[in-house]
């Protein structure tokens, strides 16, 4: 529209990088090029400089922008994920709209990927002359402002969501903590001790738990789910399912007569990794907070017998009004929050995944996890580690290293903790049984603080390390020989010992398999609920990797701990704190500002056809039944494009992506090499 | 195999390793190996051979073609499948194994004559009748290579030909100008390979 | 159902019984067979070692004629092991690897044939019983069923590894042969050694290491209970049978385990005469195991109670599902 | 078929999270790749229309590459599924216009995979060489303008 | 004295001609505000008439039909230059319409189909000549060119009416302007305008019921086992080119149960109507592994000519490689 107005003035500004970009490209032709051929594409000036982004390459365009009533502006030099924020700074502070200036890479991709100096500079003339076609079809934008509710939902109670909880609620933040077990403490709950300090787990642990439950400003939901999420950054809408506990949170005091009469005794799977006990109405651990028993309906005698017998429970609940509350129903509680922090966690490996390692098979082939709860002094064996005839000590314990991790069968992904896990339980059982221990290892990874003075520690106390991934665990004896030297029930563990060159089978009692960490079975569900992606391979996708991981591409929405990835304890409190501050900063703005790349709908083109409507992942795109026309929630939209690209009736445009934009781009890269290509 | 493809190939590495994986269908994956022995640890004949194929891979990435190629491992191998499956890299263990054992007749470099003479026996009756030919195979090895275990081993060859298990003659299909076309033809494409 | 049928030179000969048998039920289970007119052979283990693209155009020929001359099927199945997975084997790297196709097809045409990888589904025989006939298909034909009979089902290994097209609960601890002869009537027992090796070509090249490999699986069979071991490859049945005689010798053992086809103790449950399904062609007597077979049902055991558990007890044992 | 001296110029849609990331990646980690590709910066591969792909190819461009994130890994969830599933069409179409596949390569590169968005680079520029140009001829379009003398048909009747 | 009218037809069926003469009594309004100098369908004229006229003496032409051969881009250049106004009538003027498909052949397989095939009685293989000797002379044809052009291809074009052909009531109102115009009661609208049709698309005067849209099948109307009488057709796994079809045809096929097959051409400001609907129905094809997404889009058998039914020659490849090859 504009250009038919008046013309536009265009500046061309050519960056050398020093040599980075100079080295490889004539800038020199380059700028000649745009300030000759471009003339009549608007380009009034076009200059090159050695840094651009420097202090005096940006007030040189600051200067132009004013004596040369420059109205739009192209900056050939980097990536724009390095300075696009720059210039667009340096036309802002000229009082030049923003976004009428572009970046042309010239760097990245092409000083630095070429090497023939002629083909690289044909290559900049035409991507600066499709920048240039491009920014004539810039419109003048507006940041987005969306203000932000001081509430913050922390999903996930384990200590990644309780240190992001106790940060914002220590800060004067009302938080929601909503937590799918019946008590804070997740995973660490169940360790016994912490490596590389030794510290006991339940230690650290409890006090936070403690804090995170008592504090005033934060509202625990536990035995409770995020069912539905809506809205967007500062305004979100959560529902919180609260699943029955059959126990009334209000009136019960926790005295744990329930538990102790109730009759039924089932294998504790949960907290207990399968090796312990609990009884049908139970406290999922000894520290357990909030201090209050839930009912498993599905072995409890009331609820199989079809509502009848038993009832100890209810009988020598000793609070009036009675505490156990048989035809409890679920609950919904609707929320309103401006910031969420995922930290859901992690899954176990399924040893049985890999037959090949006995587990489910073998008697006396375990899990770490297992292992953890055995050395636990509140755990099952009192701490004692014994084979699964619960009596006996193993003499020869083997422990398998990445079981499940870095495997292109399973899981390609190192699971970051087993070393240090490993070399833990080798140390436990090698003090408290004395036994021979052998680690089976590919690499042993020790990067973390006196992460590696642990190693050593474990390899003076006389640990065997035998390098090579271990192909099998069997019973059964190679020949008539080998099973004479051992006797029955030996495991024997066959590997490559890849440092001797050799083929080995090793004999021993017990085998304890380094299970890898899994993404949350249900982490797909769960990210399309709150609107961020999984990698395929089923971790939580960060902003960015490493200049953004705790922020998701959903405003709003961020991650801590391993829902992200396998984390050590350091690593997911860091996290938890971390998040919290993105989240106080967030509140502390009051608005946020958001990239202004947004698609909306020209009602009177849209047909109301609804072929757009099931695209938008962000639910952005609604239908207004009584005016038969689709709306963009400019809010909730997170400028993809899909939906642009795919109106039948041209009738969804898109700021900053517009198909003038990219058509104009597209001829201008190919203004003057469509017919006869100049590479020399 | 690169060479016919119509895709040139980018990825292709240098040395004994590049050539190794080129005359290996598929994505092989030699390349990725890490290593971690679950290979060697798994091979049911893994005890008597010279080096492991975990070993076997480093000495190729070394460029130490001629120990590799002596090596007994590949002759070894009795194709059970177990390293491929378990490898954590998915390298197609196996199969490279049959790259190296054509590898060494061609290169004439094995030290143990015996090994792939059977393989060459065998083949030698397919290439005449279309047919494998167990009687005829399992005499001239034995005959070439252990002339004393013949007579030990003559038990079980009577006890085939009583339970008819066994023929006395060869079987020849009747399409074996075409089947003979066909392997001339191939070979000489693999030679064009090579 | 119909399909093409291999049946691959050890078929023809020394794994007899394993094609007389098939030939017996395959009209009780309703398998139409076409077998390949003038196959070759697939090459075994020792083409693919000499000449590579030889041995990949040796079986392409067998490829294109099944594809030739099927009829109403694009199903290709195989009772032996090796010839399955070579077949497979082509079937597979052609798709995968271009210039193989090109090259192979070039050889193909020096006689007149061409062949498009994946245009016939190559499926091993009890692969198609298992998955394709189906248990219960099966179940409804037994008419003796072999109550009584302890079995060891024993896969070997080039079935279920590599596996190509994913066709089995798992490469290590397969179930679908178990759950066939349970539907015999017969009782698979639990051993750990059901995809381990049965020495292959070793036999014949370094006899030492076949003998070990042979004795660790018939004494891991006797050891868990079973009468016989049931296999689905002649290679292993040779080396499991006839050289179980040989490898007594080198041993000074007295082991006894026979070893049939699964398709002979599919025929005897479908009330064949043993002599019909090649029965007696064995080198381990199969006899007396077979005179266990029981003519009444045994009773079914009391479905085992979950026995509450009781703290101080052994430690509770992971579930397997 | 193919012209050694022929280079063709292609046209690359990239997103702004994963491919253009990996083309900045084989920058900075300075991995060297033919000058054929001139790369468009893209939101997301869902924000690809066959339209652009077909301006590209009608405006002189010998091939046009698009790359998105790993099916699975997209930033905006699943919508290069949506580039996926055009892709799939306009080849199907492209086809019946004898523009061959090879012209029109849809692929995937995360962040992380700068040598790999490079190979597919130097893959593709060497398939599209073997092709030869592709000069469309629509364009230039055929000129609007009435010529100053219109030849007279003899004698025709209406 | 009345301004000047003509009415040409190119390369087309004559359905506009007819759809002209189907405005009734309107017609009348025509003859009573213009003098109709020239219009073959409906009157006797010869081009050396048409060539004697002053330049710009036409007021308006309303031109129809494709450029195929070497006549039709002869009169599209005289009439150019006779008319002050230009008016491409109709599909295949304004995008070449059914036989704009014809860019997807050479002239050689379109005279083998056209003269060989099984319903074409031709025992001797005759073909048309470009000329041929007569005892009366030399006979000549004016020849086919490779590929057809749409009106605005070759000439320059004031106003576009689209519509295959153009419904009645859109001429007549087309008509009421010029003759408003003509009256000095009007404007002209601004050069290049569409005349004669709506600014959204067909969906907006189709009164099937809508819902979201995920296609798990594509069929044709024959293939269906039963055809939903009230909900939309696409969803119904039709290919309804409805969604990117500009509206001003009251939804005519879709309201009689047949999908819109896109006649009134691409909407507003939409370079390329065939890549629009291709987006469009990719986009919501319910699978996400290639193979599967094959699977559904094998319900369509012909992608080019369902989605450039009509717009193909004024598409932006506007041929294929075949037709473009094809030297005179």
């Amino acid at each position: 529209m504009s250009d038919q107005q008046k013309p536009e003035r265009i500046g061309v500004y050519v960056c050398h990088c020093g040599t980075n970009i100079a080295g490889v490209v004539d800038v020199e032709a380059v700028a000649h090029f745009a300030a000759e051929d471009l003339k009549d594409r608007g380009v009034v000036l076009a200059r090159d400089y050695t840094f651009m982004c420097s202090v005096a390459g940006q007030e040189l365009i600051e200067q132009d922008i004013h004596e040369q009533q420059l109205t739009r502006v192209v900056v050939a030099a980097c990536s724009p994920h390095l300075h696009e924020k720059t210039f667009r700074g340096v036309c802002e502070r000229s009082g030049m709209n923003p976004y009428l200036s572009e970046m042309a890479s010239i760097r990245e991709h092409v000083a630095w990927v070429h090497t023939d100096k002629v083909a690289a500079t044909a290559k900049a003339k035409a991507i600066v002359s499709g920048t240039v076609e491009r920014v004539l079809k810039n419109d003048p934008l507006e940041a987005i402002r969306v203000p932000i509710d001081a509430q913050t939902l922390v999903v996930g109670g384990g200590i990644a969501g309780i240190q992001a909880a106790l940060e914002v609620a220590e800060a004067g933040y009302e938080v929601i903590l909503v937590e799918r077990e019946a008590s804070l403490g997740g995973h660490m709950a169940q360790f016994d001790k912490t490596f590389p300090t030794l510290d006991c787990a339940a230690c650290i642990l409890t006090p936070k738990m403690a804090a995170a439950g008592s504090h005033p400003k934060i509202h625990l939901f536990t035995w409770s789910e995020v069912e539905k999420v809506e809205g967007f950054v500062g305004n979100y809408t959560v529902t919180v399912k609260k699943k029955p506990r059959y126990v009334d949170e209000d009136v019960c005091t926790g005295c744990g007569i329930c538990v102790e009469k109730c009759p039924i005794l089932v294998v504790d799977d949960k907290f207990e990794a399968g090796i312990g006990y609990r009884k049908a109405i139970y406290w999922p651990f000894a520290q357990a907070v909030p201090n209050l028993p839930v009912l498993d309906t599905e072995t409890c005698t009331y609820y199989i017998g079809g509502k009848g017998g038993c009832r100890a429970c209810e009988k020598f609940c000793p609070t009036v009004p009675n505490s156990i509350l048989f035809d409890q129903k679920e609950e919904r509680v609707t929320l309103r929050v401006g910031n969420i922090v995922l930290a859901t966690g992690w899954d176990l490996f399924d040893a049985r995944r890999i037959p090949q390692y006995g587990y489910g098979r073998l008697a006396n082939v375990f899990t770490s996890l297992e292992l953890e709860r055995m050395c636990n002094a509140a755990g099952p064996t009192g701490g004692k580690v014994v084979m699964r005839d619960g009596k006996s000590a193993p003499q020869r314990v083997a422990i398998v290293h990445c079981v499940g991790s870095r495997d292109r069968n399973y899981n390609r992904h190192c699971s970051a903790i087993c070393c240090m896990q490993s070399l833990k339980t080798a140390h436990l059982v090698k003090e408290r049984t004395g036994a021979e221990v052998y680690n089976f290892y590919i690499d042993i990874r020790t990067p973390g603080k006196e992460y590696d003075e642990f190693y050593q520690r474990v390899l003076d106390d006389g640990i065997h390390f035998v390098r090579g991934k271990v192909a099998e665990i069997t019973d059964i004896p190679f020949d008539p020989a080998e099973a004479s030297r051992n006797g029955a029930g030996t495991l024997y563990v066959q590997v490559e010992d890849t440092l001797a060159g050799m083929q080995r089978r090793i004999p021993v009692d017990m085998v304890v398999l380094s299970a890898g960490l899994e993404p949350r079975r249900d982490s797909a569900e769960v990210g399309k609920t709150f609107g961020i992606a999984c990698s395929s391979n089923g971790w939580f996708i960060e902003k960015h990797a490493k200049m953004d991981p705790i922020a998701t591409m959903t405003e709003g929405v961020f991650i801590a701990g391993c829902a992200a990835g396998p984390k050590d304890i350091p690593a997911s409190v860091s996290q938890g704190s971390a998040a919290a501050a993105r989240v106080l900063n967030y509140i502390r703005q009051g608005e946020l500002a958001l990239e202004p790349v947004r698609a909306s709908v020209l009602a009177e083109q849209c047909s109301g056809c609804r072929l757009c409507n099931g695209l938008c992942p962000f639910n952005a795109i609604s239908f207004d039944a009584a005016r038969k026309v689709t709306e963009i929630n400019a809010a909730l939209c997170q400028g993809c494009g899909t939906c642009v690209a795919a109106c039948p009736a041209g009738a969804i445009q898109g700021t900053g992506f517009s198909n003038e934009q990219l058509f104009a781009q597209i001829e201008g890269l190919l203004r003057d090499f469509s017919r006869a290509p100049e590479v020399v | 195999m690169n060479a016919a493809t119509a895709i040139p190939s980018t990825s292709s590495r240098p040395g004994f390793l590049g050539e190794v994986m080129d005359r290996t269908p598929g994505d092989n994956r030699l390349d990725l190996c890490i290593q971690c022995g679950s290979c060697g640890g798994s091979c049911p004949a893994g005890r008597e051979m010279e080096h492991t194929p975990r070993r076997l891979f480093a000495l190729i990435r070394a460029d130490e073609r001629e120990q590799v190629l002596r090596s007994n491992a590949p002759w070894y191998c009795v194709s059970c499948y177990y390293c491929t499956v378990r490898c954590p890299q998915e390298v197609h263990i196996t199969d490279l194994m049959y790259t190296l054992k054509a590898m060494a007749i061609e290169a004439g470099l094995y030290h143990d004559a015996s090994l792939p003479d059977f393989s060459e026996t065998f083949v030698d009756y397919v290439e005449k009748y279309g047919r494998s030919f167990e009687l005829g195979i399992a005499t001239r090895f034995n005959l070439r290579h252990h002339p004393l275990s013949l007579a030990g081993m003559a038990p079980l060859g009577l006890g085939m030909l009583k339970r008819g298990r066994m023929d006395l003659t060869p079987h020849r299909i009747d399409g074996m100008a075409q089947l003979t076309a066909i392997l001339e033809k191939a070979k000489a494409l693999e030679g064009g390979l090579q | 159902m119909k399909a093409l049928f291999y049946p691959g030179c050890s078929m023809q000969k020394n794994a007899r019984p394993y094609l007389d048998s098939l030939l017996a039920i395959r009209e009780v289970i309703d398998l139409e067979l076409q077998e390949i007119e003038d196959w070759n052979c697939c090459g075994a283990t020792e083409y693919m070692s000499v000449h590579r693209v030889a041995a990949h155009s040796l079986v392409g020929r067998n490829l294109a004629l099944a594809r030739q001359q099927a009829r109403d099927t694009d199903l290709l199945t195989a009772g032996c092991s090796a010839c399955y997975l070579n077949l497979a084997k082509t079937d597979t790297q052609m798709r995968e690897d271009a210039g193989l196709k090109n090259t192979v097809n070039q050889a193909l045409a020096a006689g007149g044939l061409e062949y498009k990888p994946g245009s016939i589904k190559v499926r091993h025989l009890l692969d198609l019983v298992c998955h394709d006939i189906g248990y219960d298909a099966v179940k409804a034909r037994v008419v003796k069923p072999l109550h009584g009979l302890k079995v060891a089902a024993y896969y070997g290994c080039q079935v279920v590894r590599p596996d190509y097209d994913g066709r089995w609960d798992s490469h290590e601890h397969p179930t679908s042969m178990d759950k066939l002869l349970a539907a015999l009537g017969a009782e698979p027992v639990d051993w750990a050694l059901k995809t381990q090796c049965c020495g292959g070509h070793m036999t014949v090249i370094g006899p030492d290491v076949a003998f070990g490999l042979i004795r660790r699986l018939i004494h891991g069979a006797r050891e868990a209970g079973a009468d016989l071991v049931v296999t689905l490859c002649p290679m292993c049945q040779l080396n499991l049978d006839a050289y179980q005689v040989e490898m007594n010798k080198h041993f000074h053992t007295d082991y006894q385990v026979p070893v049939l086809y699964f398709t002979q103790l599919m025929g005897l449950a479908f009330g064949k005469k043993a002599k019909e399904l090649g029965i007696g062609k064995e080198f381990v007597d199969a006899a007396p195991a077979l005179a266990k077979i029981q003519a009444e049902a045994p009773k079914v055991a009391e479905t085992k109670r979950k026995r509450r558990p009781k703290p101080g007890d052994a430690l509770p044992m992971p579930g397997m599902e | 078929m193919s012209d050694s001296t022929f280079e063709p110029v292609i046209i690359g849609f990239t997103c702004n999270w994963c491919s253009y990331r990996a083309a900045d990646l084989a920058g900075t980690a300075r991995i060297k790749y033919p000058p054929n590709v001139r790369l468009i910066r893209v939101m997301c591969s869902g924000r690809i229309d066959p339209t652009f792909v077909l301006k590209a190819l009608s405006e002189g461009a010998d091939g046009v590459l698009i790359a998105g994130c790993h099916p699975g890994e997209c930033h905006y969830l699943e919508q290069n599924y949506k580039a996926l599933r055009r892709h799939r069409l306009l080849q199907k179409t492209l086809a019946q216009f004898g523009i061959e596949p090879a012209r029109v390569r849809l692929t995937w590169a995360s962040a992380a995979e700068g040598a790999l968005f490079a190979q597919e680079i130097a893959e593709m520029v060497d398939e599209v060489k073997a092709l030869g140009p592709l000069n469309w001829p629509a364009r230039p379009m055929p000129m609007a303008t009435a010529p100053a003398e219109i030849p007279v048909l003899s004698e025709e009747a209406a | 004295m009345k301004p000047k009218f003509a009415m040409y037809w190119a390369a087309s069926c004559g359905g506009c001609e007819i759809a002209v003469l189907n405005i009734d009594e309107k017609v009348l309004d025509l003859d009573a505000n213009f003098d109709v100098a020239f219009w073959p369908a409906a009157m006797d004229a010869k081009y050396k008439d048409v060539e004697a006229m002053e330049d710009q003496s036409i007021l308006v032409t309303l031109f129809n039909g494709s450029i195929r051969t070497d006549e039709n881009e002869h009169m599209a250049r005289l009439l150019r230059r006779k008319s002050k106004l230009l008016v491409a009538f109709g599909s295949c003027a304004n995008e070449g319409c059914i036989p704009g498909l014809a860019n997807l052949s050479s002239r050689e397989s379109i005279f083998e189909r056209a003269y060989t095939s099984p319903s074409t009685e031709n025992p001797q293989h005759l073909r048309p000549l470009v000329s041929c000797q007569v005892p009366e002379g030399t006979l000549t044809l004016p020849p086919l060119q490779p590929v057809i052009r749409t009106l605005d291809q070759v000439v320059e074009v004031d106003y576009h009416v689209p519509g295959c052909p153009p419904e009645s009531h859109q001429i007549a109102a087309v008509l009421d302007v010029l003759i408003q115009v003509v009256k000095g009661e009007a404007e002209l609208p601004p050069k290049g305008a569409v005349l004669g049709a709506g600014n959204s698309t067909v969906c907006d005067e189709c009164a099937r019921k809508r819902d979201v849209k995920l296609i798990d099948r594509l069929s044709r109307i024959q293939d269906l086992p039963q055809l939903n009488t009230t909900d939309c057709l696409l969803e119904q796994g039709l290919l309804c080119a409805g969604p990117a079809t500009r509206s001003g045809c009251n939804s005519r096929c879709p309201n009689v149960g047949a999908p819109c097959i896109g006649c009134y051409g691409a909407a507003p400001g939409v370079l390329d109507q065939g890549a629009r609907l291709m987006s469009a129905i990719a986009s919501v094809v319910d699978e996400n592994e290639p193979d599967a997404i094959d699977r559904v889009l094998d319900g369509l058998p012909d992608p080019a000519g369902s989605f450039y039914r009509f717009s193909l020659a004024h598409s932006l490849l506007r041929a294929n490689r075949e037709a473009f090859d094809d030297k005179p």
